[in-house]
C-alpha cells in the first residue's frame, strides 16, 4: 500500500518495527505448527485444529503487519475484497468437500458390497 | 528422420486435418470469404493505416466497445447459423431419415453454438456496452488501467480466433459447451477438438477476468467528484455486482480449464475416470463459475433496462435503494447456488434441498426489481421506442422463463426435467430475452452518443416482432418437448413418438429469428446511409438523466472537457433543472497513447493456445516467451501519454455549441 | 512526489490488490481439489511416506525470510537509498531463488521415484497446488531481476517505486500462499 | 377499417396457431405429464402445485405490465404524470413480503419432496423391492437381475406395484437413466453406484433414454421399459433363462465395446461378479485393499 501520505520520519521508524514484529510472529507461528506436528504435541483432531488456526493466525498477521491492512487510512475497499474473497473461498472449498463428501458417501459401495465382492475374488485366487 | 522433424515443427498437425465434408466446407468457404472480402476491400479503399491507426491500436474505451460489440455480431451470425444447423438436422432427422449432419458434427455443433453464444456474443455484447457507457456514466475520462483493457479485448479476439479455427483446421470439442469428463478426457475425446475448446476459454477468460479488475478498479477509484456510491447509476451498480462476480468466479474457470489441460497433456488424474481422478468433481467447479457467469451476464442488462425505463418513462427510477439491495443480494446468492446444475448426480437430500431452496430465494430479489421497474413506469409519460420495446419483451419472457426456473429449482421436479428440452427452453429463455433483449436495448439507446445518430426506429421494431416471435416459435415448441420426455442434443429420434412436427415449429421460429437479425443489418446500413436526417445535434437525444447525455455526441476522446460536479442521483436531469452556469475554464488532458501491445501479447497468447492444441512445443514457448518479452518492453516505456491542449478543448467545445444551435 | 503520482500508486496498488484478491481464490480451487483428491492414492504413496518435513521447514524459513526482506527493501525504496534498495531486492531474489531450486529438486526426487503427477490424483493436485505456487514465484523473480536492471538504469523514480510496490504486494501474497500449502499440503498431509 | 383488417388478421392467426397446436400435440404422450408410476405421479403433483403457485405471481406481473404500459402511454395526457415520485416504503415492503412468503412456501416444499423423493430411498410397500442393476455402456443400457440370474440390453421388465431398485453404474462417459412415466433420472457415472427406487402402477411399455451426452452413439442410447404382471415377469424371466447366449465376464467384455443403436438382446445366465467388477475397474485399489485387511 502506498506508504507515503504520513510524515516520513515515523513511517519509517513504526514501519521497520511492524515488518519485524511481523517476521518474528510469523517465524514463532511456522516454528509452532512444525513442532505440533514433528514432536505429537496434540492428538488428533485437535492438532489439525491447532495448525490450522496457527496458519490463519499468521496469515492474519501478515495481513496486518507486511500488507498494512487496515492499519492505513483509504484500506476499506481492500478489506472489503478480503471478506469478499475469504467469504467466496470459504464456500468453494468447504461447498466442494460437503458435496464431493455426500457423493461419495452415497456412491460408493456399502462395506458389505466391497466384502462380497472381495470374497468373490477371493475365491478366484485373486 | 523425416518424420521426426515433421513432428517437431508441426506436433500432430497433418494435411488431413484440413479435409472437411460438404456442410463444414460451406462453413469453411463462408469465412475464408468474409475475411478475404473484408482484406480485399480495406487494400482496395486504402483502408489499412486508418484501421490500424484509429481502431486496432486504440486504448479509448469507446473505440474498444465498439469492436467488442462487432466481434460478438459477427459470432452471433455465426452462433445463430450453428443454430440454423441443430434445429434443421433435428427437424428432418426423425424415424429412418437420418438428417443431414453425422452425429460427431452435430455434436461439434451444438458445443460451438454454446461456448460461441455464451463467451463470444453474450460477453463481448456485454463487455463492448460496458466499455461505451462505464466511464461516460461516471464521469470519467477513462477506465482505470487502458492499457490492460486493450490487453483483455485482444485475448478476447484470439479465444474468437481459435474457437473458429477449429472448423478450418481440425475440429471442434463434440462434448457440450461445458465439456463434462470423462467425455472431455483422452480415452474418449482423443482429438483436438477439447483442446480447442480448452484454449479459446481459457485465453478468452482471462481477457475477461482482467476486465473484471479493471471496471471494478474503475467504478470504485474513479468515478467523478460527488458521485458516493448512493449517487450512481444503477446501471453502474450492475455492472459493479457483475465485475465482482467477474473477479471471484472466473479464477475458479481458470484453475478448472487448466487442470483439464493438465490431465489431456501432461497424463495427470484430476477429472479421469480411472487413476484416482474424479470427474465430479470437474462438474463441481466448473458450475462454482457457471452459474455465477449466469448472473454475470444478466446483471449489466437489468443494470440497462433500469436506465431504458426511467428515461423512456420520464420518471425516476422507483425504489432505488431496495433496487441496490435487491443487487446485492443477488450477487451474494449467486454463489450459494450451483449444485442445481446437478441435483441428479445423487447427492443426498439435505444437500440437494439446501441448493434448492437457495435457488429459490434467488427469486426475491428478481422479483423485486421487477416490480420496482413496473413502478418506474407508473405514473409516468411512456414512449415506446425500441428500447422500452425490448424491456417489455424481456418482462414477458423472464418472467415465463423464471417460474420455468423456480420449478426446476426443487429437485424432485428437476429429476424429471434436467437435461430435457425443458431445460434448454428454460436457460435459453432468461438468456435471450434477459441478457440478448437488454443488450440490444442498450446498444440501441446508447448507439447516438457513440456514433452521433440515432437508429431508425421502424426497422428497429420489425427487428424486435421478428426475434419476439421467432424466440417464442423457437422455445414454446421445446418447453413441450421436454414434457414429452425429449432429452437434449439428440440428433436423432423415432417416428413413433411424434416429436417431428414440433421440431420443426421450432426451426420455423429460429428461422424467423434469422429474420429479426436481417431487419438489424438492414437497420444498421438503412440508418447509415440516412443518417444525416437522424443526427444528434445535442448530445442528449432521448432527454436522459445520468452523465454520459451531458457530452456531445459522439462523445469527444476525453469524454468530458471538465469533470461534472455530481449532486443527485440522476446527475445530468439535475444539471439540466439547475440554471446555467459561468462558462468553464479548460485545462490540458493527458490521455494514453496508442499503442499496438496489446495485440502483440495477445498473439504471443494465441500461439500458446495454438501450440498446445497442436502439441507444437516450439511454437507454444515462441509464444510464452514472445508475449512475456512484449510485457517487459510495455513495462520501461514511461511515454505512454499524449496531450489535449486547453486551446483544442476549447475549440471542440466551441464547435459543438455552434452545432447545437444549428 | 507529486499528488497525481501519490494518487497513480493508490489506484496501481489497489487494482493489484484486486488481481491479488483474484489469484487467491485460483489457489483456493487448487486446495478445494487437493482436499478432495488428498486420499485418491490409487495404490500410490501417500503424504506421509513422501514429504520430508524438515527439507520443506527450510523452503518455509527461506521464503518468509525472503518476504521479510522484501519490506525492507521496500523501506529503503522510502528512504530514497537505491543502494540499499538493490542490496535488499538481491537478498529476496537469491531467497526466493534458493527455495524454488529446493521446490525443483523436491519434484525431481519425487518424479525419478516413480511417483510423478501421473501416478495418482492426489499426485497430480500436489504437484498442480504446489507447482502454480512455485510458477508464481519464478515470475516474481523474474519480475526482480527486470525490475532491478531498471532501477540502476533509471534510479528511484515514480515508476521504479509503484513497481517496487506492487513487487513486494505479490511477494507478501506469495508468501500467504505457501503458509496453508506448507500447514494443509505438508504439516497435514504428513498425518 | 385497417383497424378491423387488423382485427380479423389476429383473429386467424390465433385459431392458426391452436389448429397447429392440436395438429402437433393430439394423440402423443406427454411422457412426464402421464405417469404410470409412483414416484413420476407424485412428481407431476409436485409440478403443478409448484405452476398454481408461480402463476400467482406471473399473472399479475402480466396483468400489471401491460395495464401501467398502457394507461400511462405518453399520448395519453389524462394520465397522472408524477415526474420525481421514486419511492414508497409499503409498495416496497409489499414486494419484498409476497415473494417471501411465496418461497418459504416453497422452500418447505422443496424440503419435504427431497426427502420424499430422494432416488436413494427405498419405496415403502409390502412387497419385496426387484432388484436390477443397470451398466451403462457405450451406447446401450445392460441390465443385470442378480436374483434371477439373467440379463438383457437395451430391454428391462419388472411386475408392475412391486418397487424396483435400480442399481446404477457406468462403464462408459457419464449418462444418466430416465424412464420419464415412471420417474426422474440419475447419473450412471463409472466407479460410482447410484440408486433410482421405482415402482409401476399400471402394465405397459415405456420410453427409457439417456439424458446425458455421451458420445456419438448418444441419441440411439435409448431401451423400452416394460411394466408386466408379476406371472408375465415370470413367464419372461424363464423364457429368457431357456435361451442359450450367456454374459460371461469375456462375453462382457466384448458386448462393452462401443456400438450405436443396438436392439435388445436377452442373456440366459450371467457370471455374478460382472457388477462389482465393472465398479471395481474405477475405483481406488487402495480402498479395495484396505477392506482385504479388514477381512
Amino acid at each position: 500500500m502506498g506508504a507515503t501520505h504520513v510524515t516520513k520520519a515515523t513511517t519509517e521508524q513504526s514501519s521497520l518495527a511492524t515488518y519485524t514484529t511481523g517476521f518474528i510472529l510469523s517465524l514463532v507461528l511456522t516454528l509452532g505448527a512444525y513442532f505440533s506436528v514433528t514432536q505429537h504435541l496434540f492428538n488428533g483432531s485437535i492438532l489439525v485444529v491447532a495448525i490450522v488456526s496457527m496458519a490463519l493466525l499468521q496469515f492474519f498477521v501478515q495481513l496486518f503487519f507486511f500488507l498494512h491492512l487496515g492499519r492505513e487510512k483509504g484500506t476499506r475497499w481492500n478489506l472489503i475484497l478480503v471478506s469478499f474473497m475469504m467469504t467466496v473461498v470459504l464456500i468453494v472449498v468447504f461447498g466442494s468437500l460437503w458435496i464431493m463428501h455426500n457423493l461419495d458417501y452415497h456412491m460408493q459401495l456399502t462395506p458389505e458390497e466391497q466384502d462380497n465382492y472381495m470374497q468373490i475374488q477371493n475365491q478366484k485366487g485373486f | 528422420m523425416n518424420n521426426l522433424a515433421a513432428n517437431w515443427l508441426l506436433g500432430r498437425l497433418t494435411l488431413g486435418d484440413f479435409k472437411h465434408d460438404l456442410i463444414q466446407m460451406g462453413g469453411v468457404l463462408a469465412m475464408v470469404f468474409g475475411v478475404l472480402a473484408v482484406i480485399a476491400g480495406m487494400t482496395y479503399f486504402k483502408k489499412w493505416r486508418w484501421l490500424w491507426d484509429n481502431w486496432l491500436t486504440s486504448l479509448d474505451p469507446k473505440k474498444i466497445g465498439i469492436m467488442y460489440i462487432a466481434v460478438a455480431f459477427v459470432m452471433l451470425l455465426r452462433g445463430i447459423g450453428d443454430a440454423t444447423l441443430l434445429r434443421t438436422q433435428q427437424a428432418l432427422s426423425s424415424g429412418t431419415n437420418h438428417g443431414i449432419l453425422p452425429s460427431d458434427q452435430f455434436q461439434q455443433i451444438f458445443s460451438a453454438h454454446g461456448t460461441i453464444m455464451i463467451f463470444f456474443v453474450a460477453m463481448g455484447l456485454m463487455f463492448g456496452l460496458i466499455n461505451l457507457v462505464v466511464p461516460l456514466m461516471i464521469g470519467a475520462r477513462d477506465v482505470a488501467f487502458p492499457f490492460l483493457n486493450s490487453v483483455s479485448f485482444w485475448l478476447f479476439a484470439a479465444g474468437m480466433v481459435l474457437v473458429n479455427l477449429s472448423l478450418i483446421v481440425g475440429q471442434f470439442a463434440a462434448t457440450g459447451w461445458l465439456a463434462y469428463p470423462p467425455l472431455s478426457e483422452l480415452a474418449y475425446s482423443p482429438g483436438v477438438g477439447v483442446d480447442y475448446w480448452i484454449w479459446a476459454l481459457q485465453i478468452a477468460g482471462i481477457g475477461s477476468l482482467l476486465s473484471g479488475v479493471n471496471f471494478f478498479v474503475t467504478i470504485i477509484k474513479m468515478r467523478a467528484p460527488g458521485m458516493n456510491l448512493m449517487r450512481m447509476p444503477i446501471f453502474i451498480w450492475s455492472v459493479l455486482g457483475s465485475m465482482s462476480l467477474v473477479m471471484f468466479a472466473f479464477p475458479i474457470l481458470t484453475a478448472t480449464l487448466t487442470m483439464l489441460a493438465l490431465d489431456r497433456t501432461l497424463g495427470m488424474h484430476f477429472f479421469t475416470s480411472v487413476g484416482g481422478g474424479d470427474p465430479m468433481m470437474y462438474i463441481n467447479l466448473i458450475w462454482a463459475w457457471g452459474h455465477p457467469e449466469v448472473y454475470i451476464l444478466v446483471l449489466p442488462a437489468f443494470g440497462i433496462y433500469s436506465e431504458v425505463v426511467a428515461t423512456y418513462s420520464r420518471k425516476r427510477l422507483f425504489g432505488y435503494t431496495s433496487m441496490v439491495w435487491a443487487l446485492a443480494s443477488i450477487v451474494a446468492l449467486s454463489f450459494l447456488v450451483w449444485l442445481h446444475h446437478f441435483f441428479t448426480m445423487g447427492a443426498g437430500a439435505n444437500v440437494n434441498a439446501f441448493f434448492g431452496i437457495m435457488t429459490a430465494v434467488i427469486a426475491i430479489p428478481t422479483g423485486v426489481k421487477v416490480f420496482n421497474w413496473l413502478f418506474t413506469m407508473f405514473r409516468g409519460r411512456i414512449t415506446f421506442a425500441t428500447p422500452m420495446l425490448w424491456f417489455l419483451g424481456f418482462i414477458v419472457t423472464f418472467t415465463i422463463g423464471g417460474a420455468a426456473g423456480v420449478l426446476m429449482s426443487i429437485p424432485a421436479i428437476d429429476f424429471q426435467v434436467h437435461n430435457s428440452l425443458f431445460l434448454v427452453a428454460h436457460f435459453h429463455t432468461m438468456i435471450v430475452g434477459g441478457v440478448v433483449f437488454g443488450y440490444f436495448a442498450g446498444f440501441t439507446y446508447w448507439f447516438p452518443k457513440i456514433f452521433g445518430f440515432r437508429l431508425n426506429e421502424r426497422l428497429g421494431t420489425y427487428a424486435f416482432r421478428c426475434w419476439l416471435i421467432g424466440f417464442t416459435l423457437a422455445f414454446t415448441p421445446l418447453y413441450i418437448l421436454g414434457l414429452m420426455g425429449a432429452t437434449r442434443r439428440l440428433d436423432h429420434y423415432d417416428a413413433s413418438l411424434g416429436w417431428q412436427g414440433l421440431f420443426v415449429v421450432a426451426g420455423i421460429g429460429v428461422l424467423i429469428i434469422l429474420m429479426g437479425i436481417g431487419f438489424q443489418i438492414l437497420q444498421m446500413g438503412y440508418s447509415i446511409w440516412k443518417r444525416h436526417e437522424t443526427i444528434d445535434t445535442t448530445g442528449d437525444p432521448w432527454d436522459g438523466r445520468t452523465l454520459e447525455w451531458s457530452v456531445p455526441s459522439p462523445a469527444p476522446s476525453y469524454n468530458f472537457a471538465v469533470i461534472p460536479e455530481v449532486t443527485d442521483r440522476d446527475a445530468w436531469w439535475a444539471i439540466k433543472q439547475a440554471k446555467p452556469i459561468a462558462p468553464p475554464t479548460y485545462e490540458d488532458i493527458e490521455l494514453p497513447k496508442n499503442t499496438p501491445f496489446g495485440m502483440y501479447i495477445a498473439a504471443g497468447a494465441f500461439a500458446v493456445g495454438f501450440g498446445f492444441v497442436w502439441h507444437i512445443w516450439w511454437l507454444a514457448a515462441a509464444g510464452l516467451l514472445g508475449a512475456l518479452t512484449m510485457i517487459i518492453i510495455r513495462s520501461t516505456d514511461d511515454d505512454t501519454e499524449v496531450t489535449i491542449t486547453a486551446e483544442q478543448v476549447a475549440a471542440d467545445q466551441a464547435a459543438y455549441a455552434k452545432r447545437r444551435q444549428t | 512526489m507529486s499528488l497525481k503520482q501519490t494518487a497513480d500508486i493508490e489506484k496501481v496498488s489497489f487494482g493489484f490488490w484486486v488481481y491479488l484478491m483474484t489469484d487467491l481464490v485460483l489457489f483456493a480451487t487448487l486446495f478445494a481439489t487437493f482436499a478432495v483428491l488428498r486420499n485418491n492414492t490409487f495404490g500410490g504413496p501417500g503424504g506421509h511416506e513422501l514429504f520430508k518435513l524438515p527439507y520443506v521447514l527450510t523452503e518455509t524459513l527461506l521464503l518468509l525470510t525472503s518476504s521479510y526482506t522484501s519490506g525492507l527493501m521496500l523501506l529503503s525504496a522510502h528512504r530514497g537509498k537505491k543502494q540499499a534498495v538493490l542490496f535488499w531486492l538481491g537478498v529476496t531474489f537469491l531467497l526466493g531463488a534458493a527455495f524454488v531450486g529446493m521446490e525443483l529438486s523436491e519434484f525431481h526426487h519425487l518424479a525419478v521415484e516413480g511417483n510423478s503427477w501421473r501416478r495418482s490424483g492426489f499426485l497430480s493436485a500436489f504437484f498442480t497446488l504446489v507447482g502454480t505456487h512455485g510458477l508464481h514465484i519464478t515470475v516474481g523473480l523474474l519480475w526482480m531481476a527486470v525490475l532491478g536492471f531498471q532501477l540502476a538504469k533509471k534510479g528511484l523514480v515514480h515508476s521504479t517505486i509503484k513497481r517496487l510496490t506492487l513487487l513486494s504486494l505479490f511477494w507478501h501474497f506469495l508468501d500467504i500462499v505457501w503458509i496453508f500449502i506448507f500447514t494443509i499440503v505438508y504439516l497435514k498431509g504428513t498425518l | 377499417m385497417r383497424a378491423k383488417n387488423k382485427r380479423l388478421l389476429t383473429g386467424l392467426v390465433a385459431v392458426g396457431i391452436v389448429a397447429l397446436a392440436v395438429v402437433l400435440l393430439r394423440g402423443h404422450t406427454f411422457a412426464v405429464l402421464a405417469p404410470r408410476g409412483t414416484i413420476a405421479a407424485q412428481q407431476r403433483g409436485l409440478m403443478i402445485a409448484a405452476s398454481v403457485l408461480m402463476l400467482v405471481v406471473v399473472i399479475p406481473v402480466f396483468a400489471l405490465t401491460f395495464g401501467i404500459a398502457w394507461r400511462y402511454r405518453a399520448s395519453n395526457e389524462k394520465a397522472k404524470y408524477t415526474p420525481e415520485w421514486d419511492h414508497n416504503i409499503v409498495a416496497e415492503t409489499i414486494w419484498w413480503a409476497i415473494p417471501m412468503v411465496l418461497i418459504t412456501f416453497l422452500s418447505i416444499i422443496t424440503w419435504q419432496s427431497s426427502h420424499r423423493l430422494d432416488p436413494f430411498r427405498p419405496i415403502a410397500s409390502t412387497v419385496k423391492p426387484l432388484k436390477i442393476q443397470v451398466v451403462a455402456l457405450q451406447w446401450k443400457w445392460l441390465f443385470l437381475y442378480p436374483d434371477q440370474g439373467i440379463a438383457s440390453v437395451n430391454y428391462v421388465q419388472f411386475p408392475k406395484d412391486r418397487p424396483v431398485d435400480f442399481e446404477i453404474t457406468s462403464d462408459a462417459p457419464m449418462n444418466s437413466f430416465w424412464i420419464p412415466q415412471l420417474g426422474g433420472q440419475i447419473y450412471a457415472m463409472s466407479g460410482m453406484s447410484t440408486h433410482l427406487n421405482l415402482m409401476a402402477s399400471q402394465t405397459g411399455m415405456y420410453q427409457g433414454s439417456s439424458a446425458n451426452l455421451s458420445g456419438d452413439g448418444f441419441s440411439g442410447m435409448k431401451f423400452k421399459a416394460e411394466a408386466t404382471t408379476n406371472d408375465n415377469f415370470a413367464n419372461w424371466v424363464s423364457g429368457v433363462k431357456q435361451g442359450t447366449t450367456q454374459l460371461s465376464n469375456f462375453e462382457y467384455d466384448k458386448l462393452a465395446r462401443p456400438s450405436k443403436d443396438v436392439q435388445p438382446m436377452y442373456y440366459a445366465s450371467k457370471d455374478s461378479d460382472i457388477y462389482d467388477r465393472v465398479l471395481a475397474k474405477y475405483m481406488d485399489p487402495s480402498d479395495l485393499k484396505m477392506e482385504m485387511q479388514h477381512e
